[in-house]
């Protein structure tokens, strides 16, 4: 289990890299990466996230946790980073690496599912100097209902 | 004494990101009611309960939870992660 | 679009970050990596995989643009090797990119589950001398009829 | 003439990748009974239909399928990609 809280940039290619480069006798490997959407002055200047140092780390921990007791995988990994962030930038990341394919795909999809409505993060888009708080949206908390 | 924490839009419109009180509240909601009638601020942030989380001790937990043993209250939005 | 059928290694990271430094304006990047399990002469020797050349491609160029006219996505990617692959050598990967992660899961899970059952791909599994041809799990063609 | 390809544990049964052949067999079904009729080896590989899966001219397609205007016919068993 790899967890990072980080306000530093990370090159996704290279964390997959050394993900995967530790791992033995896997079949699977699924990574998902949350990027700033929109162009710098025309969508969005920056986006600011906030977060409950602290708070954050448990709540990562036990969602990673909790995937472990759910699905057969091997591994799991899990960054995200708060700060100020550029279009285009990579705001977060999961790694799940498992035997099988449907462990894997599940797996990293519980815990984006978590992570959205469950690891204190607050979003502010600003554009033009206004900043906007992000809303969670209405089928973020009914997500975790499938699982 | 116990710590109260606020994020986001909560921070922004009390205009502060944490404060130490003291209080005779046994449960969140009479925290809430306590804060509500103490400044504007507080009555507007806190007139919907739908709007905002609670969490004591860096836990998630409800607002009939009762907060004795709390040293640390946090504030704030539904979360966006991810 | 970007498919290659090939029998050379590919570096999945490198793929990864060529594919996605094109992209603009994306919120979403999914990737599933397929690697060869087991461990050299314990469980596996090689796995020799078999294809139908033509068909593969077109098969191939038909899943990609359905998942194209069923999500919302930006750019995807499929490589898919054939040939003889040592355990721990990546066997295929897809990318999905999109502005949401809803719909970037479900074009890579979509994708997969139709490469495995619709691309004429046929694996042989060979320890120490004896081949073993793969057979299709009972589910695989049970998963198209969720899309 | 018509090609016919075999793939996977078929061209290993039948010994060959492919061939090229003359039919007057109009379906896929009636191509098959032929090719069985010719030699153990293919009456043992094309014994049990749900075993194996049809392509005419690189297409997928059913054992009712016409071959009139088939140019290339393999078969193989179900496929195992990703």
């Amino acid at each position: 289990m790899h967890i990072s809280v980080q306000s530093e940039f990370f090159d996704f290619s290279k964390e997959v890299e050394n993900f995967s480069s530790k791992l033995d006798n896997i079949g699977a490997l699924v990574t998902f990466t949350g990027i700033v959407r929109g162009q710098k002055s025309k969508n969005l200047d920056y986006m600011l996230i906030e977060h409950y140092p602290g708070m954050t780390e448990t709540q990562i921990k036990l969602i990673v946790e909790e995937t472990f007791k759910r699905w057969k995988i091997c591994d799991a990994l899990v960054i995200h980073r708060y700060g100020k962030l550029e279009p285009g930038e990579p705001i977060m990341m999961v790694a799940t690496a498992a035997q099988h394919r449907k462990e894997a795909f599940e797996a990293a999809e519980y815990l984006m599912d978590y992570l959205k409505s469950r690891a204190p993060f607050w979003k502010k888009e600003v554009l033009n100097g206004e900043g906007n708080w992000v809303g969670a949206a209405s089928g973020d908390e009914a997500a975790l209902s499938r699982w | 004494m116990i710590d109260l924490i606020y994020f986001s839009w909560i921070r922004e419109r009390i205009g502060k990101s944490s404060e130490s009180i003291e209080t005779r509240a046994t449960t969140i909601i009479e925290l809430i009611e306590e804060l509500k009638k103490k400044d504007v601020r507080y009555s507007e942030v806190f007139s919907d309960l739908g709007s905002f989380r609670v969490a004591i001790n860096q836990e998630l937990t409800n607002f009939d939870a009762s907060i004795i043993e709390a040293k640390e209250i946090a504030f704030f939005p539904p979360m966006t992660g991810g």
